[in-house]
């Protein structure tokens, strides 16, 4: 454990209890008596080696020497006594490094690849980190949620991102289009056969040459063939849309955790901004500002008011989409007289 | 010389005990040596105690009827007639009772009397579907049986592949919860389908049930093909005097645990004066706090019902719940009424023209998905069916645009009865 | 409407509201001021003439000429006036019909055919609900329960008794036994092939004659090929057993309608008492009485207290036959760190 | 004369707002003229402004790798590399950092300054799985890089079909809500399987994850194949005076809406003397009430571990949550922590033995069933692995008897640590 704060090496296992003494920052006290403030601030997550050493240089000047990362990439300082706190705060933000994500905000949005290094990206993640979180930086550096906040993204449907109060993912909407000419060469093609979920490729023999199809009516634009086989291009400019999708959650606290549900799609894939996606979770998480009660997280608060009274205080359209048609989707059916007017 | 009483031992044992016993009832019968039925019933005791020592049942079925009808009888041939040749035919009659099942006791003595001529003197009130099932007839003695019970101005209830009999909860008749009426719903539906109950040529069998409320006295929700609940749209009607009786009765901690905490959708609010507080707008009809405070509660005044679609049994996909499929329809007029006559009405012709053989409407609709269901019977979509939208990204949606425009034209336009 | 009782004629869709002033009585108040209480006792429902007339002749005496039967074949008679009360509930008790029913109570159990009627049943229903509602006398004649019980029978797997708080059901435990020379004769054999939801049915020649098969493997001994199929023999007098099911809600009071689960199994078809069923449903009825909260129907009060402890209380044992393996199955899977200890 | 800068006019639009713009850190490392990794940057900069441009990606795959090692490396080449070849290569290196992240500032210049020898002066702290990805270099720089690194301490982290990196929560560091050592069962486990890190040969991946209790901090439940959270088996412990602090300075309502209305299961109770009843029976470990009192309440003291088998994303089934497969395990001596190694050895290998290729262990379960699945890794069924048992009855129970006399068995026997 050399690498961690001494105080927190001291008192490890030992912590007693904790309070927030503003947003941003922690104020853990442990058995033996002694306490540590810890403060939280925001990163790019794709960083560069100068911020990587201003964060250090802050590090040194004010907190002991030591750093942490939190599972969303938001940096974290430890120091053991609260007048050490305001210094370290000022520090960090000269620097340009939003001092907040803590308790109920909402935190750095969970960051993926994108078309900055991965392979089959439909998106970035980098720029629609960024653009949210310009535009909810006042979220991130003030507690005034119902609950914690927790946004993914996810640049393609394979979704490394994980499940969300609020996720943002890709949404193919066009059978994949395939490059005959190179399925043989690079596919293998049986594997890339039992790939897809809904059995709709088959081989075939297209201009002469091994190769596969794909069935229109039964393929639902998933892109699990792409990865093992990129002739089959599923991403396109234009038919790859961003969708969004509420109520996901990992904790088991209180409710059991919960997949997220879609409830927007059809958004434009529109670099370097998305401004589009931006106005979606903005009115979603208005509305859930303006309605929760404290301590719902956004499913158990749609859980509450029901799903009829999300999509009027958000606006947001109802269609046939919404409506599960894959396997496990008898018990997403209303099966009871529980209605909401 | 009267055919002896068979030993029915194990039978007898069933004798004793506070419960009223329908072995002392059978045996009755089969003593009412002046009765036409007493030999019948002596074998039928005789059969039964034999089902008893094996284990095993002794009936099979077949084909029976009256005149113009295709259902309603239940053929049984005993497969051990030789031994007991006088219950070898024991046939059911269905009879539809009135709505409620009410009855005069003239009227209750009038069945009674017909039955004692033709059949077993065995009545059960009532089958499980609602039926009055004259229990035990012979094959000569249907078409008699049946004819003058008809005079009386009974009918035949359902059997088979076809519209099956209908129950409503006491609904209007005895319950103030009741939000619509039941009967009346029930009769005119089942009045117009008469014919598909008489004459079943369905692919399966279909059931209405009608229930005042969510309590669903009737089992519609699990029990029925279409459920109609009565429910309302406007707030609950709260007597505050009344409810502060109910405190001060009772003390806080009871009203707390008993009834805001129990509220599915933590929809009430005990207010520091001991007011209730109620918000409506998350209230799902549940009827729980109007069950318990029936003094000072009661649903609002703008009624109507909610119908789910696709209620059944085990076969062969393990038992389903009704879904929502009109989350709400408004209850007062006449026209109101032929108007849920026309739902039933779209989701019968859908039935059948799109079910398989012997699949019920709650397996087709899953086989064929609630979407498409919704526009064969022309009903719009609601978030209210669902209880949550997808969690899975495995569709294909570029139609969303088109959709996005259909419901935005929905919402626009004023709203629809129906919906 | 000439069937029904004037008073509620008179009254009809005019109620105000309602108590229970003893078990058995409900008493009902009109808009209009006019009152009326309800007197409900058992029945055997499977009745003779004699006991029909029996109780049109209380209905005559004491009740205006008329009375209805409710969905649980319990039979209720109405007067209007609160001194009518005491001589009609002594008057049922005389003729032997016990008086309750109502409130949290446990209520007469629905009632199917079984061998006194049906051409399929693997035991009997009459026998069974009239052992059960004499061990449960005490039970249908006070209110003492947490709140209603429902119990349900069915007398092969059919299950035309619906869900219960408690259901009785058969369950078969071996694959049917095939009497090859009477297939071709009497089974349409496709229609047979397509009701069994595990394709274990197929085609096969027997003997020569045209007949079907089937694969034990796949079988899941649910008896659906009986029916359409009589030579598919699939009851048996030792090896169809009876089980217990607990948790069935139709209502959608409070919590949403639910599915009764499977608790008990491999109960001896024990004619004419079947003690081994009265004996687990006592026990489960205990258990509930004892410890559930007000209003929590069985289901809800498994809810909350979990099902390891429903396990514990009870003394039954928990088998693999308990976790779900049919579709849907995914969803009982406990998906969350909730855990009783 | 040094590259120029390419045009980004998209992306520059990413350097304004109140959010760290990573453009603004690319460009940083793209004008490092004294660096070996700015002509790189510069490209990186270009082919990223060409993808904001055309809306698609440029990297393809391919196979890259340090001697020994058959993963932790991701290899990307550009499909435009005529364009801009400097950053015609551009693999990531996935390094696993000490559990809990935590980081001397030492430490992280250190590895600053071997990347910014060999690489591309851009890290991301961290990858989801939680690994520190040194991102972008070339073929030739893997090698001596990882070298360098490696000496440091640090070693490669997992991609494709084996083991991957896996990540605990702050936990025990600083967190009150700890109830075993994150750290010290993720260091023992990762190390045990080093070899399926390095050397993948697995069916698919496998990830483990480690929260410290309920709240799941390390996203565990859906994001690993194998998670690890700290629970107790004892009573809540209760510091009623702190409670009652809390009552008098937030008043009964606030307790009431906040605290105990939300409990899932109804397992508190205000006492009328502003004192807390927990009927611990009934306590699911959700964590609720002991996160928001944080001065009255913590966990029991006999604590250990609840284990879920299971999670993933969206392919092929769609997003699968763990399942619970160990519903508690004491985590307290030596020994303890070796119990927990064996489970997940004996998950490894049955995962080997039994899952199709690229078929993940959810999956896996779930297309053997959950029985058949603890029967393989040799755990007792336990009614906390469900939700509620079988709401169906196809299902074939002629072992009722021994299964039954199994369960009295382990029942009638001392409970095992394992359980
Ligand atoms: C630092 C970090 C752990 C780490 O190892 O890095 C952490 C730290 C704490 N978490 Fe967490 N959680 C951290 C990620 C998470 C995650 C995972 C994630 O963010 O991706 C979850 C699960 C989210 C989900 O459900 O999908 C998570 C769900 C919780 C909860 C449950 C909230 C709920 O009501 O559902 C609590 C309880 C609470 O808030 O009191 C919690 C509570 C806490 C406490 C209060 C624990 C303590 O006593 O110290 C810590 C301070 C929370 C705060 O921000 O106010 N932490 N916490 C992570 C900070 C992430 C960030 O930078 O924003
Ligand atoms: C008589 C009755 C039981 C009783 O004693 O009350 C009954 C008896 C039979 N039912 Fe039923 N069912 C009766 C109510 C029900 C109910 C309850 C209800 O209607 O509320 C159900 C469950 C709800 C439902 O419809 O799913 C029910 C679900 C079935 C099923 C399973 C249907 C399914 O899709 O799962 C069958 C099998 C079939 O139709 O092939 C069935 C088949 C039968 C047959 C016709 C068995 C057969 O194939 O020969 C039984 C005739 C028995 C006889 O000899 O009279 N019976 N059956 C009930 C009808 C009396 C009446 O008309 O009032
Ligand atoms: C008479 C009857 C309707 C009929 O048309 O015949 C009836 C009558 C009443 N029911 Fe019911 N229910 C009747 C069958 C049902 C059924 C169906 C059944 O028993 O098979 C259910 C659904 C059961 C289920 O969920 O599976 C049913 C679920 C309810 C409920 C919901 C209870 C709950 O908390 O889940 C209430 C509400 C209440 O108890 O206050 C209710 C309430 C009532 C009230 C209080 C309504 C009223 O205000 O008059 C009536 C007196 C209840 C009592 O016994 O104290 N009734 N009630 C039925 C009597 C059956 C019997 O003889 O035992
Ligand atoms: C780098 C990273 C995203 C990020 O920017 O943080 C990532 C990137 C990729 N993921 Fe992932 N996944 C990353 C965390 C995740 C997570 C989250 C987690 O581990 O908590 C998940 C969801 C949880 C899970 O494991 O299911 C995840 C689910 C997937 C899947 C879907 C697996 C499934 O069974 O559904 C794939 C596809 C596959 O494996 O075939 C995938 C595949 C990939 C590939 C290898 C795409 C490919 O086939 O070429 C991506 C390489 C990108 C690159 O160029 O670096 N990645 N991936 C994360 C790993 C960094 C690290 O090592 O720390
Ligand atoms: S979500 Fe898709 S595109 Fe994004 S990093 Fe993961 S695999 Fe790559
Ligand atoms: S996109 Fe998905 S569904 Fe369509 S062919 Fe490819 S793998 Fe199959
Ligand atoms: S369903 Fe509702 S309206 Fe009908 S009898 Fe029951 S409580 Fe009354
Ligand atoms: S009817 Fe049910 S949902 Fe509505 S307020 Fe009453 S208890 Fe709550
Ligand atoms: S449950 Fe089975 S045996 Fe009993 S009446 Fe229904 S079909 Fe006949
Ligand atoms: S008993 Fe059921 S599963 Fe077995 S063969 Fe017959 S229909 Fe198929
Ligand atoms: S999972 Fe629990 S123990 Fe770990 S950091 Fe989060 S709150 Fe603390
Ligand atoms: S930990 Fe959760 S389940 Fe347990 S008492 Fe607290 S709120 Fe209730």
């Amino acid at each position: 454990m050399p690498l961690m704060h001494p105080l927190l090496r001291r008192n490890y296992g030992q912590w007693k209890w904790h309070d927030r003494p503003r947003p941003g920052v922690l104020h853990h006290v442990a058995r033996s008596g002694e306490e540590v403030w810890t403060v939280r601030a925001g990163t790019q997550r794709q960083l560069d080696v100068y911020s990587i050493r201003t964060l250090c240089e802050i590090a040194d000047t004010h907190a002991d020497g030591f750093l942490r990362f939190t599972t969303r990439s938001n940096v974290e300082f430890m120091v053991g006594s609260a007048d050490r706190v305001a210094p370290l705060i000022e520090s960090l933000g000269e620097h340009g490094f939003p001092v907040g994500g803590t308790g109920p905000s909402v935190t750095m949005i969970s960051h993926t690849q994108g078309w900055l290094h991965c392979d089959i990206p439909a998106t970035d993640a980098s720029g629609v980190v960024k653009s949210l979180m310009d535009s909810l930086h006042h979220e991130f550096t003030h507690e005034e949620m119902p609950n914690q906040v927790k946004i993914t993204t996810s640049c393609c449907q394979i979704n490394c991102g994980g499940q969300g109060d609020i996720a943002i993912n890709i949404q193919h909407t066009k059978p994949p289009t395939i490059n005959h000419d190179l399925v043989a060469q690079v596919c293998e093609r049986p594997a890339v056969v039992a790939r897809c979920p809904t059995a709709a490729i088959r081989p075939a023999v297209v201009n002469g040459k091994p190769s596969l199809e794909v069935d229109e009516k039964k393929c639902v634009c998933c892109g699990a063939c792409f990865p093992p086989c990129p002739p089959m291009r599923i991403n396109d400019p234009v038919h790859s849309k961003l969708a969004i999708w509420v109520g996901g959650k990992h904790s088991s606290t209180r409710t059991k955790p919960s997949f997220h549900k879609l409830v927007a799609a059809g958004l434009p894939n529109n670099p370097p901004r998305w401004p589009e996606v931006t106005e979606v979770v903005h009115n979603i998480l208005g509305a859930y500002k303006a309605n929760a009660r404290p301590f719902e997280r956004m499913g158990e608060w749609i859980g509450r008011i029901g799903w009829p009274r999300f999509f009027e205080l958000t606006g947001l359209p109802f269609t046939k989409y919404h409506v599960d048609d894959w396997r496990l989707a008898r018990p997403s059916l209303n099966a009871s007289t529980h209605v909401y007017f | 010389m009267s055919k002896p009483m068979p030993a029915t031992p194990m039978l007898d044992q069933l004798e004793s005990g506070p419960w009223p016993s329908f072995v002392t009832g059978l045996k009755r019968l089969a003593e009412s040596e002046d009765k036409q039925y007493a030999p019948m019933m002596k074998d039928l005791l005789g059969q039964l105690e034999r089902s008893y020592e094996t284990r095993t049942g002794y009936w099979k079925g077949g084909t029976v009827g009256v005149l113009g009808y295709g259902a309603g009888i239940i053929a049984r041939f005993s497969e051990i007639a030789e031994e007991f040749p006088e219950s070898a035919e024991f046939h059911t009659l269905r009879i539809i009772p009135a709505p409620g099942t009410h009855y005069s006791a003239e009227s209750l003595r009038q069945i009674c009397d017909v039955w004692e001529k033709y059949g077993s003197g065995l009545i059960a009130l009532h089958g499980q579907t609602g039926d009055i099932m004259l229990q035990g007839c012979r094959t000569e003695n249907v078409q008699p049986c049946f004819d003058e019970l008809n005079e009386m101005g009974f009918d035949l209830g359902g059997a088979g592949a076809g519209i099956r009999t209908s129950i409503s909860c006491v609904g209007h008749a005895r319950c103030e919860h009741s939000c619509y009426d039941e009967a009346k719903a029930m009769r005119l539906i089942v009045n117009n389908f008469l014919d598909d109950i008489h004459r079943p040529s369905l692919p399966y069998k279909l059931k209405f049930k009608f229930s005042g409320c969510a309590n669903d006295c009737s089992n519609a929700v699990h029990r029925s093909d279409f459920a109609t609940f009565g429910t309302w749209r406007d707030d609950i009607r709260v007597d505050q005097q009344a409810f502060k009786a109910y405190v001060e009765q009772n003390g806080r901690k009871w009203m707390i645990d008993n009834v805001i905490r129990l509220c599915p959708t933590d929809a009430l609010s005990l207010n520091d004066d001991d007011s209730l507080e109620v918000d409506n707008a998350s209230c799902v009809r549940c009827m729980h706090c109007i069950n318990v405070l029936t003094k000072a509660l009661n649903p609002g005044r703008d009624r109507g019902v909610t119908v789910l679609i696709g209620g059944k049994r085990t076969l062969k996909v393990g038992d389903l719940m009704g879904t929502v499929v009109v989350p709400f329809m408004p209850m007062k007029t006449d026209e109101d009424y032929e108007k849920l006559l026309g739902v039933a009405q779209r989701v019968l012709d859908f039935f059948v023209d799109n079910a398989l053989e012997h699949e019920r409407i709650g397996e087709m609709v899953e086989r064929i998905g609630l979407v498409n269901f919704l526009e064969g019977i022309e009903l719009d979509l609601d978030p209210n069916m669902i209880s949550h939208p997808r969690a899975n990204s495995y569709v294909r949606m570029d139609g969303w645009d088109e959709e996005v425009a259909k419901w935005r034209e929905r919402k626009a336009a004023p709203a629809p009865a129906a919906e």
